[in-house]
């Protein structure tokens, strides 16, 4: 049917790092040799911190805990490029996120061990506790620019949330009004291609997330999400266009989620074993190594003092963690309101007697 | 002192929180170049400008997450929901995250919004313009329900509502909007959030109401009155946090009492007052409590309205009820 | 930047008769001269009954009332397109589309008049009432498609909204749905440019609706909404390819509301008389007619016949209304639920004694 | 008689009506191949197949909506909520679609719709996977809720759920999926909505619960009786339509009441029973009836769950309250 062309779109491919951690040198972002091996020993870092916090699950000292396993680059490499003067909105998974923001890790463990406390986030970290409800962060997150335009602040606003979460309402309408006043924001997802056990084909007819942006009027990316260096710059760019007042970017990170989607989840039950194996070979950790190493800033010496300092860290924060007082019963009741309406006062008077 | 209706009083009230509190923004379906379907926000995105008066896109519960996230930054936003019934679509974002933002960072975040919506019957609406489903949000805990009856009450009530450093959901009779005028002073004042208001003093049976069925509630305890019984009215004004001592007290003077809604019996505010009365004054009651609401189905269409708001009829028969029993 | 391009997109306009009643003869649907005069003929009476509804209203014998005027291309274009076999869901302002479909034109007074009756849908014309609550049904249809294809009967689903519907979760909720199931559903997208008040470039930040279904990884078309040819012929081409199992279709209708969004608006205070009048040159009727003058099947006296045919046509309907007995208060109980429970019964003893 | 748990009288339940009926189907995250995150679904999907048994996309406003749909087109679908926390997203859908449709079009339409989800604390769960909201759906006119707190009565309930013509909400007590195994007949057999039943027969004091409470209330008047106490215990079953008369006979006998629900205080379904053995045994009463509830606050995480749970000691305290009243 001849019919007359209105608009066309594209959407793009970023990888800096290929699977063997080749580098293309038209694409590499500036870091210096220094913040190149803090992007690495974040990821052993969490990945050191993932490990033990399946551990201690399986001990019956953390509740339900969502690995970030597989999510390294995607995280770690997005959260290096925001300023701590940005916001962030993220996301269970996101311990990565959170951790190199600056909360401590022992608060992790806290809020997954089922106490409040470990989601008061530190005064002057600008970041909203993690969301369980998917996708709902997404408007708040977009409220957030807009206030920050309002304000006439110059930061940029990073949301996290995954595949799963493109599906819901406010996904759309948080993108939309996005779109509609060009915010300061840079919407992260986090492709890993299973939502628990809904994989992407039964999540979208769409063949990539990043495209899902033409609907609202601005850029989406995908990038290689096992790749520390894409995501670094794809996520810097686009915080630069943001603080610079030219709108909302959409990245989608396209990773694979190496574990169970929690610690109450066995995948093997949905998906196979041959699928896992082909993205262990897209690991985001030893791709970096082997480029480090091709600069010649990665050795197994240095691998081993990286692993057994996390190691060190992570022993650290579970003794903090396990030294944490047991919360008060009546915090669960005195954070309800600024001030208590008298109802609630005698129902903790209440709380108190019984 | 000027004479103004409800909508002029509601819009005196935003108009003077914008001017003394940059933090202040409005945000909602046509509020801006319209001013409102019901002119609440006339004039102000012309005073204020567009960023801080905001024509926002159809989504309600972007609406809603949008403010959350405006207040989590810093602003004090006063949403506006066309209509009671589009705030379902919100429901979400109220109650997993408005809702309980200061709960779940121990105090680290708090959202000190306002969603103003009109709500309730008699405006011989389409569907779903009519709702009046306050026991909702009144089980929801964290977030705080105002419903102002009046002009004057409406100005303090709202202003109390945008310093409330919780979320407060403002119902707006609509019925009210333009039926009543009174005086309202042009300076600004606030009313407690939390208290009720007696309107009328008696000693034969208590009748709680608010909102637009405290109007008929009243013209039947003047009907009443006519024939020798003396109601005590009582504006509940805030539904959470409930002034139980108010109505306590009232009742274990007059011995009965008679709650006025339009919302569906079932479930409805009436229940939990009537709780509250036999926690706290069962020995005193000479009659069970009457309810007087809409019955347990949606509100019929104009045609049928009439027939399920609780009339002047409705209330007295009640009152008879509870003084005959 | 140098990416890698990875998706390409367009999105086309479809126009069969332009402002000047011109036909693209290439593009023309197969209607006989007799098809082409109902069409008139409906749009005719359309607007003449949308007359009638807001002289009713001004009299008190209406409540609100959203006019079709400016739509009627698009609401009867798209209607004379489907099945009686077909299903369709909708909103307020499809009139057209439900007199199109065979509901009594007295039953649409009679809805807006504040009796529920109104949308008591013949037994056999496969309509949803009309939605109030703005993208809601999307959804909706969307699932009855999906029961459709679940039972293998080779029906479509047509779905009307507006512009501003678009901005809702259940608009991309719905599409996502079908686009993963490839569903026999023709999503038609009446943009009028406003949301009441709110103009098209405050509710997305897209340059047209019709890429939003990119999103969704199915085809989005924009059609010229004034073009009952246009309208038609894209309607016929997404139900064919959806019966056939071939998936949806978004069709925008570019089209402009002449009226008050409704009989409770005033569209003075928030849209130019220099707007309004740049499309009334774009009027649906007006080319319709010089086209059909063109193919000889059009003059002054059968405008007038067709014309006065309305007037007596919409005359009986206002009778037929004003003749239907008031509804039963019971009604409004009864209908709750298929058999009344205790309290019910209860409310219902209640009612009728007082 | 097979000896099963909830999760699988649930899953026969499921089964046997799509067996039976070609017009039952499935929908919900994670319910085909994964069988659903608690395994309620287990094993459907290889036997009926991806088209009824449908894995959705993320998105319960969807999920609801497409249920809807498919039920105006003549299916029946049981739409599968994952966590009662999650069903705030399909409010809109639910009070504006499912629960009216019968109204809207007088009865052209109706909407066969069940939408399943766990509800209820206990289980250390993240944050809005403990919600008993069930308060909100009770007041909602057109939609029934159903709450089944053992495996027998689950498998009844759910099939007289899925053959209802309305929509019914039917909350699965998540604590209770796998923690009480009893004999399920293997057979079909239904039981009414709107029924109550009572579990425990005695003369001193009606306590009356639904759900996982339940349990711990029958926990409570066990102990009760060691002291002499005779305890009679109701297990609601259906919350819309409530079995007033049931509740209300039930307190004649014993002149005392006790409420037990997990949701908080304030607008909580003990509020509506309260009222309901107000209008129609006030005289009957000794002493108010009493609430042992969840507080006016969000149900809290793990460490601080067991303290805001009802549990056997503040039922004693309530009944020995009502005693001595
Ligand atoms: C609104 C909502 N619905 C359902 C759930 C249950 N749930 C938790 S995580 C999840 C899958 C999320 O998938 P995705 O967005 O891809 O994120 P991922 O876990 O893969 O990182 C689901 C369905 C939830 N938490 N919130
Ligand atoms: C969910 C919801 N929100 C708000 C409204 C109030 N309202 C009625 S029509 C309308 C504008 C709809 O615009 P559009 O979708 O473009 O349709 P149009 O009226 O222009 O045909 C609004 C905001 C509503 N009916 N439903
Ligand atoms: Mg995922
Ligand atoms: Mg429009």
């Amino acid at each position: 049917m001849p019919k007359k062309t209105l608009k066309s779109f594209a959407v793009e491919w970023l990888q800096v790092l290929d699977e063997q951690g080749n580098c293309d040198e038209m694409l590499r972002p500036a870091l210096s040799d220094a913040q190149l091996q803090k992007l690495y020993e974040w990821m052993i870092l969490i990945r050191t911190f993932d490990e033990k916090a399946f551990n201690l699950q399986r001990q019956g000292r953390l509740g339900t805990y969502a690995p970030v396993h597989g999510h390294e680059a995607t995280q770690v490499g997005s959260a290096f490029a925001l300023q701590p003067s940005d916001w962030v909105f993220a996301s269970y998974r996101d311990g990565a996120v959170y951790g190199v923001r600056g909360l401590p890790l022992a608060m992790i463990f806290q809020y997954w061990a089922g106490d409040e406390r470990g989601m008061q986030i530190p005064k002057g970290e600008n970041d909203f506790p993690m969301t369980i409800q998917v996708g709902t962060q997404i408007p708040l997150a977009v409220g957030a620019a807009y206030a920050a335009k309002l304000r006439k602040e110059a930061i940029a606003v990073a949301v996290y949330f995954g595949d799963g979460a493109t599906s819901k309402g406010d996904f759309h309408e948080g993108l939309n009004f996005a779109g509609v006043h060009r915010l300061p924001i840079v919407f992260i997802c986090e492709n890993n291609h299973y939502a628990i056990s809904v994989p992407l084909k039964y999540q979208t007819g769409s063949d990539t997330l990043a495209q899902k942006a033409i609907a609202y009027g601005f850029t989406g990316i995908q990038v290689d999400g096992n790749d520390a260096l894409g995501v670094y710059r794809a996520t810097l760019e686009a915080l630069e266009k943001a603080r610079k007042g030219e709108g909302p970017t959409l990245i989608e990170c396209f990773t694979y989620r190496m574990g169970d989607h929690t610690t109450a989840d066995d995948a093997s039950r949905y998906r196979s074993a041959e699928e896992v194996q082909i993205w262990q070979k897209k690991d985001p950790v030893e791709r970096f190594e082997k480029y480090l190493e091709s600069k010649g800033i990665w050795n197994k010496s240095y691998e081993e003092k990286v692993r057994s300092k996390a190691q060190e860290e992570v022993a650290q924060v579970v003794r903090e963690f396990e030294s944490l007082p047991p919360p008060d019963p009546e915090d669960m009741i005195r954070y309800t309101f600024d001030t208590l309406p008298p109802d609630l006062a005698k129902q903790m008077e209440n709380l108190k007697s019984s | 002192m000027a004479i103004l209706n409800l909508v002029q009083s509601i819009n005196l009230a935003l108009r003077q929180e914008m001017e003394r509190d940059p933090r202040v923004v409005l945000l909602g379906e046509d509020i801006g170049k319209n001013g409102g379907v019901f002119r609440v926000t006339e004039g102000l995105q012309q005073k204020f400008g567009e960023a801080r008066v905001i024509d926002s896109p159809l989504s309600e519960s972007g609406i809603v997450g949008f403010s959350i996230g405006m207040s989590v930054y810093g602003l004090v936003p006063v949403a506006e929901i066309q209509f009671m019934g589009f705030l379902y679509g919100a429901m979400e974002q109220i109650l997993s995250h408005a809702s309980r933002i200061r709960m779940r960072s121990r105090g680290r975040f708090h959202c000190p919004l306002v969603i103003r919506t009109p709500y309730g019957g008699g405006i011989h609406a389409p569907e779903l313009h009519s709702e009046s489903t306050e026991a909702f949000f009144v089980h929801a805990p964290g977030i705080k329900v105002v419903v102002p009856s009046t002009p004057y009450q409406a100005k303090g009530l709202l202003i109390s509502a945008i310093r409330d450093p919780d979320p407060v959901l403002f119902l707006e009779p609509s019925r009210v909007y333009r039926s009543i005028k009174e005086e309202v002073p042009e300076e600004e004042y606030t009313l407690p959030l939390g208290e009720a208001r007696i309107v009328m003093e008696g000693e034969d049976v208590t009748l709680v109401s608010w909102g637009a069925m405290l109007l008929t509630t009243l013209n039947a305890a003047k009907q009443a009155q006519e024939k020798g019984v003396h109601a005590e009215v009582i504006d509940l004004r805030t539904l959470y946090p409930l002034d139980t001592k108010t109505v306590v007290e009232s009742v274990k003077k007059t011995k009965r009492a008679v709650i006025v809604h339009e919302a569906p019996k079932t479930g409805g505010l009436g229940a939990e007052i009537i709780a509250r009365i036999n926690e706290e004054a069962l020995l005193h009651l000479e009659a069970p409590v009457e309810r007087v609401t809409g019955y347990d189905t949606a509100i019929p269409l104009s045609q049928l309205e009439s027939y399920y708001l609780p009339s002047v009829n409705r209330i007295i028969h009640a009152i008879e009820k509870v003084r005959s029993f």
